[in-house]
Formats: structure tokens, C-alpha cells, sequence
């Protein structure tokens, strides 16, 4: 497995930081757009981080990674706000730093690039709620420390909160910890708690799969339960076609490291100023935010997204 | 005849000892060959190679002739060689059934462990050393004398054609010392070559056959038991004389340093009372079980007084662990020293200062010059035979640990000072040495309370013995003129605890 | 503190009053087993009086067994390393390794479900080999040991399939989806594991070996039991059953997971301890470390019925991990 | 497996031949901490010679000293717990809580700044006392009583503050942020805790009494030495360093993290053993421990300065791991 991308002898060298740097999600999109940025502006870009959950190791990752003066770096934000004070730090080491994936809104970065995890709750709720005229049960799973996870929770409360009034109530917000098989256990758990829930939303790339599972071993049928979640593997997509999953949101993740690689070069390289506010730094070419936009797969658009990955 | 054990030229070495060099030893079938020597002499090194725990460094064993290469543990029971651990060998979660049959249990339909045939056999065992005892116990409960009868037991479960006991007597009492030679002889008529380690001299002379002496790992003469006197061996072994006298003629005491009134503890003491005064050494004599131990423990803070009161210098006292114990001038050298006593992992300077961590140290810090001071001290007095004060106690013989055990607690300087088998493991010489240091001590003014299962000790050391039975203080004796009968006696006579003559 | 420690509810042979069942009630008495048992029951029964229509249904209870036949499958055998003084810390390693080696050799390269399934094991059986070889061959203690390794394995996990494998195969997938009387697979495969495990721990002069070993293993060498060995093959008999607990678990998924089993180590040690091991070994039963499973899973069913927010099921399942020691503590001291 | 090690190596009232500095190289002599030490030494010449540019930098070198601190507080105390054979899993919630307290306390209430960190070192104090009380007077085994409080702390955490409190307060940060000489307070305040907690282990009487502990717990008892209350204040010495690294975190970060601390326990155990302590208890010294959290971080920083594949990493720090532990290990065989 490749975690260096781009020409070996270029001086110049990116960094991407994450927690659990090798999930699986990361490898399969992020890694993709690492690659592809590094070939085509003949730069490297490295990985570098944690592989498991460890916020100390990331933070001392960050900090020792800057240490190196590289040209830039992108650290994934959506884990944690104590993250903020250690891409401070390289601000003022003078090492351009973005953030992508989860914002830190506090930090002095130069912009973030990535979706917006509110929308994404608000997204999966929508979806739901057409489903569900009558309204109903509704349970949420997550990772409940994930800073990111929280907005997503706090965005589907807030929009079943507004525009579901009397009809929903959602009776559950469950911690699945980003494992396929703590979501099948928490969705089996659910289902027994609650005989006539109506949906149940997964926010990280691991719940769906779980909930999924759950319902087929319970022996639910297909849109019995209106399931929302991210999207996963490639495989995944085939729930929307069968059914099991009502949508699935798409956050084109390939985007984040390339947009977040570019605009860095950009920065480093490019000798346009902006006058406008957003110009940090005397006027640099840099965005405060850059949303790459989300996607939802529902079962009307998954045969082109399924033609072109690829998955019978 | 083949000899069944010959070892020819062994040499071992261990880490700053040379514990066997080049030393030979024959047992013919039938014969007990006695294997006499100091602490550290190499006894048990020259058992555990036979028995395949260690291999030697050069030097060849033979079982009828046969020469065996590099045995372990396993193949030396294939081979027919049973022993007896100085150290123990058993574990104590388990049931004496399973120790008994350790990693050998019979077994029957799909390798299911036959327990009922376990049981009985393990019973007949045991009934053959004279004990009756539960054989689903777990041997944790067991006190050290019950323990050691089922080591033996689990030693005597194989067929043998040759067995080592390496000091099995060192716990036990009289009536189970005089079992076990009946199974000894038993077994050597059928033609068991059993070679027997022990400090007692006395037991050499009514068990054994023949008698090969070690000093510092090597041979210093081989006898025909019947041909040598004590004398004799005591020379070969200590390079000279060592005699044992009594204590002689009423020595005045002091005060009541100690005194115990009406103890109970659980589960097994009852009813204990006796007084210690300075300058006395008191025995307290009594079978296995009796609750001695568990009596000066109650009486050290280290078990929970059901009843009854604890005097020191006559005034009550109630402690709350073995430190305010200590702080009011109490001392405990507790009868199992791997357990209860030492810190084997430590070397002998930790040990020694373990009871006087602030005599070792300046303003609350310790001073290892103090500490090295102390325990050189202590090595030359008690003549502890270790290369250094650096070396690990665990990698001690038996009677040097024990030593090191009294080092710890006359390092305290107490005034008043219980000792739980005090030479269990010694050797002539140190017990001689040990028992001149309780004398010495005593004749300074230490309160002593020995508690000893070695009847001839008790005699030999006590000014006053107080016997015990089931748990209960059964009657007193003056040291100077009892007798082993009396204790004995007084010992094993069914009491009730309505019926006690209890002492004054 | 390990050393601290009251006295040990060690397995003993109990006097043999009466007919088997009997016997083994007899045993259970006055152990932590016995303890759960009641536990277990108690929990039952209240939770299906107080939610008759959402505890005891069928669903309900096919999903706790199910959830729980991974932990009590790792628990056979961490039991055994307990039992012995050992433990394993890299068990959730072994088991991502052999779910992705299984996932790769049948979904990449088009082996038979069956033989991916073997590889699994197998791969399982090696990690779990060379465990037991750094333990007792380089004499370094099972804690650092498995430390290593459980980074080590989760390296070679990463490296094998970084994305790990979905979908794995619909032949792969039926032997951990198919249903027998109302439950998949996995649990009747841990139902045969941990009966076959309860059993030989119990009965087979072999694997009574073990209780020697954790209860002094100076002794046990001293008996002639092959300490060394013995402990090396209690590592390969846990590295099996992760290996089996892995493709059972990517079998049920359908799908390879990299991430597989992070953190399973610990749930499984509690279990187990709380089934009556204890750091030092030479006690604990297969059957009490079942249960010390089934309570936890139960406990935690029981909290998302009961719809206790998660901030609140931490704190609770510490108090009854806490409870579920204590009450046979409890009853210790009161023997003396 | 526990009982399988080799000889340890307790420490000892060594010889005090010559000066300080040369009495200390011989404490260390023969010692895992000396091990390690010639290996830290080794890996900085190693990677001052091949990245001059990189490696011996100021800010790379302050990066990893203060990545650093909060370890080697926390190596400090466990170091004092597994002397004493015992240990605490529960101090990454330990940190969370203190931190969460600390921030609560200045960033919501608006104290002043010192006594929100004298509130989080007390929280943490408070923690540790609880874990001491299961420990000791209700005889639960360390494992299982600090398994345990690790959830439930974790819970409380989550209890106080579900989100974390960012920022905490300038007033607040400047404890964690200010730089002296270079590097930040937290390594200033892990440098004085770790000589003192040095010092004080190897030095006085009272400490030396853990090691005894450690040693044989009932011979200790019998020895005078009050076991069960050092047990006690082993705990609570775990606790309020615990807090001292929740509130230096909290500072150095101006945000108290709910997550803080996750899976720190692991780390801290394996430097702890890495320098030289054992799970049977007896021996290691808090250098030995400081220097295993050293070199685990100068390992991981050599690491990425190489620029060595992430899917490699795990792997690396597995095999140092098993290296730093065998190359002692090596030594004892040739001795026994
Ligand atoms: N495992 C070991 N490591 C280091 N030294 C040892 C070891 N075992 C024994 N020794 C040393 O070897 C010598 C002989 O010991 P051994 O136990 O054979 O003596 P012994 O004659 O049985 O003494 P005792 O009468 O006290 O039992 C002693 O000096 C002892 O310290
Ligand atoms: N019948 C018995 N069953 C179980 N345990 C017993 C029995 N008799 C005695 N014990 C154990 O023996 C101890 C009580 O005897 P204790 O050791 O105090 O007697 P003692 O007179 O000092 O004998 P010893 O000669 O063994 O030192 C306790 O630890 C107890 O557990
Ligand atoms: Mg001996
Ligand atoms: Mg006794």
C-alpha cells in the first residue's frame, strides 16, 4: 500500500494528517485525489498521523511534522477542537496549513476545504422525512465524540426539529464508534426498544453497513425501515438499489486533499493578490471555505453511480 | 550389583558459585543413602540433577547403569525417579487429589480425568503416610505440615526405583516423621534406592544405610551409617565441633514483657493465654494444626483477635497491623519465609532492612552505606553464606534464607520477639549458631517466643515450654526438666475447653 | 493490585454427592460462575416482566446471542492464557488479519469460500504461533509481547488490503448468514466451540495442565508439566480462535474490515475476569467467561431498551462490571 | 506470562563508590534503563548524522519534548503503581475529567485561571483516591476496578461538558503555552515532576517501601509495611498527576476535550514495562519509564521524518518495541 505520492526527488513536499490515517474511507477517496494532485503538479504529498484514535499521537504528529517546514499541510479537522491550537502553531512556524473534512472554525488556517456536516444531517433528515409521510420513530447512530459526527447529529435534530413538528420524535442518538458490528448491535438493540421505529440515520462511514446487517438478520424487508447513511464502499451503493437504504450521502472526498494540495501550491506559488477581506497574509489567493458540495444517492441516480464505479 | 543411582564427576555452577565440583555419589538398590551438608553445601543441586531439573555442567548420572543424557522433569519420572522438593512443589488453588497427580491424573473415556479413581488413590496414599485428610482439600489450606505429607504422597504415586527426599522431615512432626520411615523402609525392601537429605542428625542414624558428606560442593567422606558417629559427620561437614547443650538452672527474668489472655482468632485458635518475661525464652510446643502460628499472629496484628487481650509490659494493647505491633516493640519471624517471610526477588541488604527502613536511612532518606553496614554485619554474625550482600535472596540454599529471615527481625532490635520455627531447613552448625544468637538475646533481656514442631529444639532452648492443643493453651512445663514425653503428653490429650488447665 | 488479592475462587473437586447434575450445580456453588448465573437470570426475568414486548421476542434475543458469539468465542481462549497467567492483547489484531487474508483470498483471488475460511484460521493459528514463540522463546512477557504484536498484525492488516474486501463472495457469505432455528452461524459455531472448550478445560488431564501452570508455574515445571509448551500452545489455540472469530465476522458482513476488532482485547480481558479469571491465572472456567460475555451484552441490550442516554451507559456498565466482581468479594471476606 | 519471567532486576542499597555522577552510571549499569538509554542515544546520533536539517532542529526537537510531557507524568506515577504490582487503566478518563473540570470551571463559571487547575489536579486526585478505595477496601482486583472506572469517568466526562469546553481563557492558556527556553511550561513541569518522582523513588524511605510491596505483598505486611494504605496514595498519586496532565493538556491545547486521553493507558503501560517494570510488581524506576516514553517518541518522530508509509509504522514500532524489551532479556539468559 502506497502512503507517498508523487515524484520521490521533488523538494517539495505536502503533508495530509489524520487520525486512523489508513481508514479504510481515506484509502479509497482521499488517497485517490493525494495521488492524483501529486502527479500533476510534481509535488509530493505524504500521509502522515495515527493509525487508530489517538488524539495526543495526531496532535504530536502536527506539531512534529510543521517541525519540518514542509511547504504545506492539510489536517483533517473533523475529529477534534483541541486540534486548533497545534495548526496555530504552524501558522506561526510559517507552514501554510488548510484544514479539510472537519472544520476548526477557531484556528487561524488558511481555509477549510471540505462539506459542511450540518448540511449532511439536514440532508439524511430530508431524505427520510419524504419517505415517511406519517412520521414517526427516529434513531440516530455516530461516533459521539467525533466533532464533525456531532454537527451531523446536530443538523438532522435541528431539521426534524423544524420541519418534522409533532410527527417525529427521534428516540435515540448511539454511539457505534465507527464499527460495523457495534452498529448492528446498537440497530438490533433499537429495533427491540422500539417495534415501531420508522428510520434510523448512521453518520459515519462504518454505520451503515451495521444497520443494514441488523435489519436483515431481524428480518426486516427492504424500506421497511428507511435507513440514511454515508457512503462506504463501493458495494455499499447496491442498498440503494435494493432498497435497504433510502439515501446515501456522498461527500466527494476526492476533492478535499486535491483542492486542499492546490490551493496550497497555489498559495506558495501563484503571484495573484486579492484585495478582499478573505485575503489573509496581505492578500493571498485563498478562500476562507471551500465546500466540495454533497451528493445523495438514493435509488433513482445509484445505476449511474454504480456504472461508474464499477459494481455489478 | 549395579549401583541404582551412580553420579560420577557433577560439577555445577550457578552464578557466582560453584555449587558441585566433581562429586560422586552410589545408592544401591534398597539402600537410604543419607546425603549430609552445610546450608548451600550442594545438597539439593546434586537432587534436582538427578531428578532432570537442572542438567549438570560436566559429569555423568547412571540409572542401572544406564547412562542418561539430558533428562528433564518428564522423562526422570518415566525413568522411575520420584522426589521430594525442599521447596515445595505443589500449587495451591488446586485439591490435593490434582497435586497429588499432577499432569498424570488417571483418566478414563475420552481423556476424561477419572476423578473418583483420583480420590481413592490419593486417599490410600495418604493413608499409607498415616494422615486422613479430605483428598478434594485445597492444599492452600493446609498448614505446612499436611502440605509436605502430600508432597511426599505426590512423590510416592509413581512406581519408583528411586526416590530423593530432599528434608521432608523439616515439617513435620514426630508422629508423621516415624510414618514416613515406615514407608521409606517399605519401599526400600522392595528395592527403591532413596536418597535422603536432612539436618537431623538423629534421623540419619535410625534410617539410614550409608552417608556421603558435602562441604561447599564436594564430597568430604562417604560412611557406612552403622561404622561413623555423630561426632564424625558433624566434623566432616562443619570442619568442627558443634554440641548441643541444654539450658542449664533457673536463670532469673525480668518483667512481663508479653502477655496473652484468653486469645481467640479464626477459625482455629480458641482459647490461648501464657505470659513472656525478659530475658525468658518460652516455648510453644504442640502438633501440626494447633493453631500456634495463627496464635502469634493474632498476637502480632496480623490476623483479627475474636477475643481475649494482648499485654505488653502490662499494659493492653490492640493493634491494628503488624506496624503498631512493631512500634510497640513487637517482632515476628513468621514460619513460612518464601511466603510470608522474604522478598526472594530482592537482594539480601533489602531483606535484611526491610523492618528498619528508618534505621537505614538519614532525614527520610535512605543511605545505602548504613544499609550495606547492616547487612555485613549480619552476614558475618549469622555466618549467611552468600557471595555478596547483593545477591538475591531466592538464589539462596534454604538455611541462608532462613538466616537472612532472623537477620531481618534482630535488625529491628525488638524487645520482645516471636520466632515460627526458627531452623526449619538449618543445618547443624547454623542451628547451633542459631540458637547461641536466641540464648545470647535472650540473656540481654529480649522477651523470646519460639514456636518449634522440633521437639529436641524445644528442649534445648526453652526456659519455659507451653504446650498447645487444638487450639487452646493445654498446660506448661519448666524447660529445664521436661522431658519429650511430657510435652508430648500434655500435646496430643483430647482437651475440652471446659476442661483447660489453663496457665497462670 | 494483583498481589493484594483476597483467596481464589479456584476450581475444586467438590465431594461427589449425588447424580451428575447435581455435581455440577455442586461445583457452580461458591463461584463466580454461579454468581453470573444468577445475574443472568435475574436480568432476564426483570427485563422481560418489565418489557414483555420488546426483551423476550425472538429478534431480540436471536440479536444478543449473535452479537455476542464473537467475545464468546475470543473469551475460550483468552480463558485459557488467564487460566495459565498469560493473556493475549492481540487478539482483535488476529482477527482483522484473518477476516482481510480470508476476504482477499476468496474475493481477490477467487478461492473457494471454504478455503478462505481455512486460510483465515490458519492465519490466525500463526499469528497466535509466533506470539507464543516470543513469549517463551525470547522469555518477554505476554503483556509487552502481544502489545507488539497487536500493532504488529494491524500493520500487516493495513498492508495486506488497505481498504480491506466488499463484497467478499455470496458462497463466503452464506457460512455467516445462513439461519438455523431462528439464529445464524456464528453463534451455533460458538455454541460448539465454547461446549467443546468448557468441556476439555474441565475434564482433560491436557488442559487441567493449565490451572498448574497459572497456579505456580515453578511448581508446575517441578511436576513435569511442559510449561513452555503448554503456554505456546495456548497461544496458538487463541490466535485459532481469533482466526475463526474473524471469518466468522467478515463471513457475517460480507465484507473484510481493516478495522475489525480495534479495542476487543479489552472487552474480552473483562469478560473474562469477570467470569472469575484473574491476572495471576490458576482460576476461572470456561462457562463463567461465557457468561461474563452474556451478562455485558445483556447489560447493554438491556440500556438501549430501557433507552438510558449514552452518557449515562458508560457510567452504568462500570458500576455493574464493578457489581458483578463485588458480590462474591463479598461473600469471601465473610469466610475468613 | 507473568510467572514465566526471568530473574528480575529489584533494585538494591547499591554501593556508593565515588562521586554522584558515577554513582548514578552504575545504578544504571546492568539496567533496562541503561539499555535504553544508549539506544535514545544511538537513534539521535543516528538521525542528527542522516537529517541534519531536519531532526536537530529546535522546533523538532521542542516538538517532541513537549509530545512528550504529558507520557512521562503520567510513566511517573504508573511506574509507582507497577512497583507496587499494581496499575491503573483508568487514567486517560482520569485526564479527560480533570481537563473537562478545569475548562468547565474557567471557561464556563469564569474562575480564575489557578483555580480551575488546582480543581482539575483535585478532580483527578479525587479519581485516583476512588480507584484506591475499590482497590483496597473493597479487594476488587486492579484490572477489573480500574476497567471499570475508566468507563465510568469517561461517562462523568461526558456528563459535565458533552461537547468539551474551546476556548478555556487566555489567563488559562498562558499555563500551557508560554515557552521557556524553547520549549513550552508542560515540559518544564514534566521535567520537575519527573526528577522529583526519580529522586523520590530512589531515595527515600518511603517509597522504597513499594518496591517491597511489589516484592511480596504479605511479607511486606508482615514486615511493618502498611500495604494497603501506600496501595491507597499509589493511587492517589496516579490520580492527581493524571489531573496535572488533564489541565497541562487542557491548557497547552486552550480546549478541554471530552475524547482527551482515549487509549493513553495502553501507551503509558507499555513505556512503563518498556523501562523496565513488570506486572508481578518489585522493580523499575521512573528513569527507566521516562526514558521508554523518550524513546517511543523519538521512534515515531524518527519515523515520520523519514517519511516512512503509515501502513509501515505499526509494524516499526511493534519490532522496536519487541527489540528494546529482548536486548535485556538477552543479557539475563547469558547470566542464569
Ligand atoms: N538457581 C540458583 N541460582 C543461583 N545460585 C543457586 C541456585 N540454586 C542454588 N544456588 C547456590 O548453589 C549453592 C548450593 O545450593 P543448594 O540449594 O544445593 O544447597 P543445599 O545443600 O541444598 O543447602 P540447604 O541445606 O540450605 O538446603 C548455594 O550456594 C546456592 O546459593
Ligand atoms: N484440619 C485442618 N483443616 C484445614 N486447615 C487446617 C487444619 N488444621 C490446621 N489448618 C491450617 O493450619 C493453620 C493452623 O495451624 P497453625 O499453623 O497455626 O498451627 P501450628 O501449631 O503452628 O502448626 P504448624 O506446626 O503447622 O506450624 C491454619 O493456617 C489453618 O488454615
Ligand atoms: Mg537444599
Ligand atoms: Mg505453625
Amino acid at each position: 500500500q502506497e502512503s507517498n505520492f508523487g515524484p520521490r526527488d521533488s523538494k517539495e513536499v505536502y503533508y495530509w494528517i489524520s487520525n486512523k490515517a489508513n481508514l479504510p474511507l481515506f484509502v479509497q477517496y482521499d488517497y485517490v485525489g493525494m495521488k492524483r494532485v501529486a502527479e500533476e503538479l510534481k509535488v509530493q504529498v505524504r500521509v502522515a498521523g495515527p493509525t487508530d484514535f489517538d488524539i495526543p499521537g495526531f496532535i504530536a504528529a502536527v506539531e512534529q511534522v510543521c517541525a519540518q517546514k514542509p511547504a504545506g499541510v492539510s489536517v483533517v479537522g473533523g475529529f477534534d477542537p483541541s486540534l486548533t491550537e497545534a495548526v496555530n502553531k504552524c501558522i506561526e512556524m510559517g507552514v501554510p496549513t488548510v484544514v479539510d473534512d472537519g472544520d476548526l472554525p477557531l484556528s487561524k488556517r488558511l481555509t477549510y476545504i471540505g462539506t459542511n456536516w450540518t448540511k449532511i444531517g439536514e440532508a439524511q433528515a430530508r431524505a427520510m422525512m419524504a419517505k415517511l409521510p406519517n412520521g414517526g420513530k427516529l434513531a440516530m447512530t455516530s461516533i459521539i465524540n467525533a466533532d464533525n459526527m456531532r454537527e451531523a447529529v446536530k443538523g438532522f435534530t435541528d431539521f426534524v426539529g423544524a420541519n418534522g413538528k409533532n410527527k417525529f420524535k427521534i428516540v435515540a442518538n448511539e454511539d457505534d464508534n465507527g464499527d460495523a458490528a457495534k452498529a448492528a448491535q446498537i440497530t438490533s438493540a433499537l429495533l427491540a426498544a422500539n417495534p415501531d421505529i420508522v428510520g434510523i440515520a448512521g453518520f459515519d462511514s462504518e454505520s451503515g453497513a451495521g444497520i443494514v446487517r441488523a435489519l436483515q438478520e431481524g428480518g426486516k424487508k427492504p424500506g421497511e425501515i428507511v435507513v440514511t447513511a454515508m457512503e462506504q464502499t463501493p458495494d455499499f451503493f447496491k442498498n440503494a438499489r435494493d432498497g435497504w437504504v433510502e439515501g446515501i450521502v456522498v461527500q466527494n472526498r476526492e476533492l478535499f486533499i486535491y483542492y486542499a494540495v492546490k490551493t496550497l501550491y497555489d498559495y506558495n506559488h501563484n503571484g495573484l493578490k486579492t484585495s478582499g477581506l478573505t485575503g489573509v497574509n496581505g492578500g493571498v489567493p485563498v478562500p476562507p471555505t471551500i465546500d466540495t458540495g454533497i451528493l445523495l444517492v438514493t435509488k433513482s441516480n445509484v445505476g449511474k453511480v454504480l456504472a461508474a464505479l464499477k459494481v455489478m | 550389583m549395579t549401583a541404582r543411582i551412580l553420579a560420577q564427576g557433577i560439577a555445577k555452577q550457578f552464578p557466582g558459585v560453584q555449587a558441585l565440583d566433581a562429586v560422586s555419589l552410589a545408592v544401591e538398590p534398597g539402600e537410604i543413602h543419607a546425603l549430609l551438608g552445610e546450608n548451600g553445601a550442594g545438597k539439593s543441586t546434586l537432587g534436582k540433577i538427578i531428578a532432570g531439573v537442572y542438567s549438570a555442567d560436566a559429569g555423568q548420572v547412571f540409572i542401572d547403569g544406564a547412562a542418561v543424557g539430558a533428562i528433564d522433569e518428564v522423562e526422570a519420572g518415566r525413568l522411575g525417579i520420584g522426589i521430594v522438593h525442599q521447596e515445595g512443589s505443589l500449587v495451591g488453588q488446586l485439591s490435593i487429589a490434582e497435586n497429588v497427580f499432577a499432569g498424570r491424573q488417571p483418566t478414563g473415556r475420552f481423556g476424561r480425568i477419572d476423578r473418583r479413581a483420583m480420590r481413592e488413590r490419593t486417599r490410600a496414599l495418604l493413608a499409607d503416610l498415616g494422615v486422613t485428610l479430605d483428598p478434594d482439600l485445597k492444599v492452600a489450606q493446609l498448614p505446612p505440615a499436611q502440605a509436605q505429607v502430600v508432597e511426599i504422597a505426590k512423590a510416592l504415586s509413581r512406581d519408583l526405583r528411586a526416590l530423593i527426599l530432599d528434608e521432608p522431615t523439616a515439617a513435620l512432626t514426630l508422629n508423621e516423621t516415624e510414618r514416613l520411615f515406615e514407608v521409606c523402609r517399605t519401599l526400600a525392601a522392595r528395592g527403591v534406592a532413596i536418597i535422603y537429605v536432612s539436618h537431623r542428625l538423629a534421623e540419619i542414624f535410625a534410617l539410614c544405610h550409608g552417608v556421603t558428606v558435602l562441604k561447599d560442593g564436594r564430597v568430604t567422606g562417604v560412611r557406612r551409617v552403622a561404622e561413623t558417629s555423630q561426632d564424625e559427620l558433624i566434623r566432616l561437614m562443619v570442619g568442627r565441633e558443634v554440641h548441643f547443650a541444654r539450658t542449664t538452672g533457673a536463670r532469673s527474668f525480668g518483667e512481663i514483657r508479653l502477655e496473652a489472655r484468653g486469645i481467640a482468632a479464626a477459625p482455629f485458635v480458641r482459647d490461648a493465654s501464657f505470659a513472656v518475661r525478659a530475658g525468658e525464652i518460652v516455648c510453644l510446643a504442640g502438633l501440626v494444626g494447633a493453631g500456634r502460628s495463627e496464635t502469634c499472629e493474632a498476637i502480632f496484628g496480623a490476623r483479627r483477635l475474636a477475643a481475649g487481650e494482648v499485654l505488653v509490659r502490662g499494659r493492653r494493647v490492640r493493634f491494628g497491623g503488624p506496624w503498631d505491633a512493631m512500634a510497640a516493640g513487637l517482632g515476628m519471624a513468621p514460619e513460612d519465609r518464601k511466603d510470608a517471610g522474604l522478598f526472594l526477588s530482592m537482594d539480601v541488604a533489602a531483606n535484611v532492612c526491610a523492618t528498619v527502613l528508618d534505621k537505614v536511612s538519614s532525614s527520610g532518606r535512605i543511605s545505602s552505606t548504613k544499609a550495606d553496614a547492616l547487612a555485613g554485619r549480619f552476614i558475618r554474625e549469622l555466618r549467611i553464606a552468600t557471595p555478596s550482600a547483593r545477591h538475591l535472596v531466592g538464589h539462596l540454599s534454604g538455611g541462608n534464607q532462613q538466616k537472612v529471615l532472623l537477620a531481618k527481625w534482630l535488625a529491628m532490635e525488638p524487645d520482645v520477639l516471636i520466632v515460627d520455627e526458627p531452623t526449619r531447613g538449618v543445618d547443624v552448625g547454623a542451628r547451633s549458631e542459631i540458637y547461641r544468637i536466641l540464648r545470647d538475646l535472650a540473656s540481654r533481656g529480649l522477651a523470646l517466643l519460639v514456636v518449634s514442631s522440633d521437639l529436641p529444639e524445644v528442649l534445648t532452648l526453652a526456659d519455659r515450654i507451653v504446650v498447645m492443643a487444638d487450639g487452646c493453651t493445654v498446660g506448661e512445663l519448666d524447660g529445664a526438666t521436661a522431658d519429650e514425653e511430657q510435652v508430648l503428653r500434655l500435646a496430643t490429650r483430647h482437651t475440652r475447653v471446659d476442661a483447660l488447665p489453663v496457665a497462670a | 493490585m494483583s498481589n493484594l488479592a483476597l483467596e481464589p475462587a479456584a476450581p475444586s473437586f467438590r465431594s461427589r454427592a449425588g447424580t451428575l447434575p447435581r455435581r455440577t450445580l455442586l461445583r457452580l456453588a461458591n463461584s463466580r460462575a454461579l454468581m453470573l448465573f444468577v445475574l443472568v437470570a435475574a436480568l432476564i426475568a426483570a427485563m422481560s416482566a418489565f418489557y414483555p414486548n420488546n426483551f423476550p421476542t425472538r429478534y431480540n434475543i436471536a440479536a444478543v446471542l449473535l452479537n455476542a458469539a464473537q467475545n464468546a468465542i475470543l473469551v475460550t481462549g483468552m480463558m485459557l492464557l488467564m487460566i495459565a497467567g498469560g493473556f493475549d492483547l492481540s487478539i482483535g489484531s488476529i482477527l482483522a488479519l484473518a477476516g482481510v487474508w480470508a476476504g482477499v483470498a476468496v474475493g481477490w483471488w477467487g478461492w473457494p469460500a471454504e478455503a478462505g475460511l481455512l486460510i483465515g484460521i490458519a492465519v490466525g493459528g500463526l499469528a497466535g504461533l509466533v506470539n507464543g514463540l516470543i513469549v517463551t522463546r525470547l522469555g518477554i512477557n505476554a503483556l509487552i509481547a502481544t502489545l507488539a504484536t497487536l500493532t504488529i498484525y494491524r500493520g500487516l492488516t493495513y498492508l495486506t488490503a488497505g481498504t480491506g474486501v466488499t463484497p467478499i463472495g455470496d458462497a463466503f457469505k452464506a457460512y455467516g448468514q445462513s439461519v438455523f432455528l431462528g439464529v445464524q452461524t456464528p453463534f451455533w459455531v460458538m455454541l460448539a466451540v465454547v461446549t467443546v472448550g468448557a468441556w476439555l478445560l474441565a475434564n482433560t488431564r491436557f488442559f487441567r495442565q493449565y490451572y498448574f501452570i497459572g497456579g505456580n508455574a515453578r511448581a508446575a515445571k517441578l511436576s513435569g508439566i511442559r510449561v513452555e509448551r503448554l503456554t505456546l500452545i495456548g497461544f496458538v489455540i487463541m490466535g485459532l480462535l481469533a482466526g475463526l472469530a474473524g471469518v466468522l465476522g467478515a463471513s457475517r458482513l460480507n465484507s473484510a474490515v481493516v478495522s475489525a476488532g480495534i479495542n476487543v482485547e479489552l472487552s474480552v480481558i473483562t469478560a473474562t475476569v469477570l467470569g472469575g479469571a484473574s491476572l495471576k491465572g490458576g482460576e476461572g472456567t470456561v462457562v463463567g467467561g461465557v457468561l461474563g460475555v452474556l451478562f455485558i451484552a445483556l447489560v447493554q441490550n438491556a440500556m438501549i431498551i430501557n433507552g438510558i442516554g449514552i452518557f449515562w451507559q458508560n457510567i452504568i456498565v462500570g458500576l455493574v462490571l464493578l457489581l458483578g466482581v463485588s458480590l462474591d468479594r463479598f461473600k469471601h471476606t465473610h469466610r475468613g
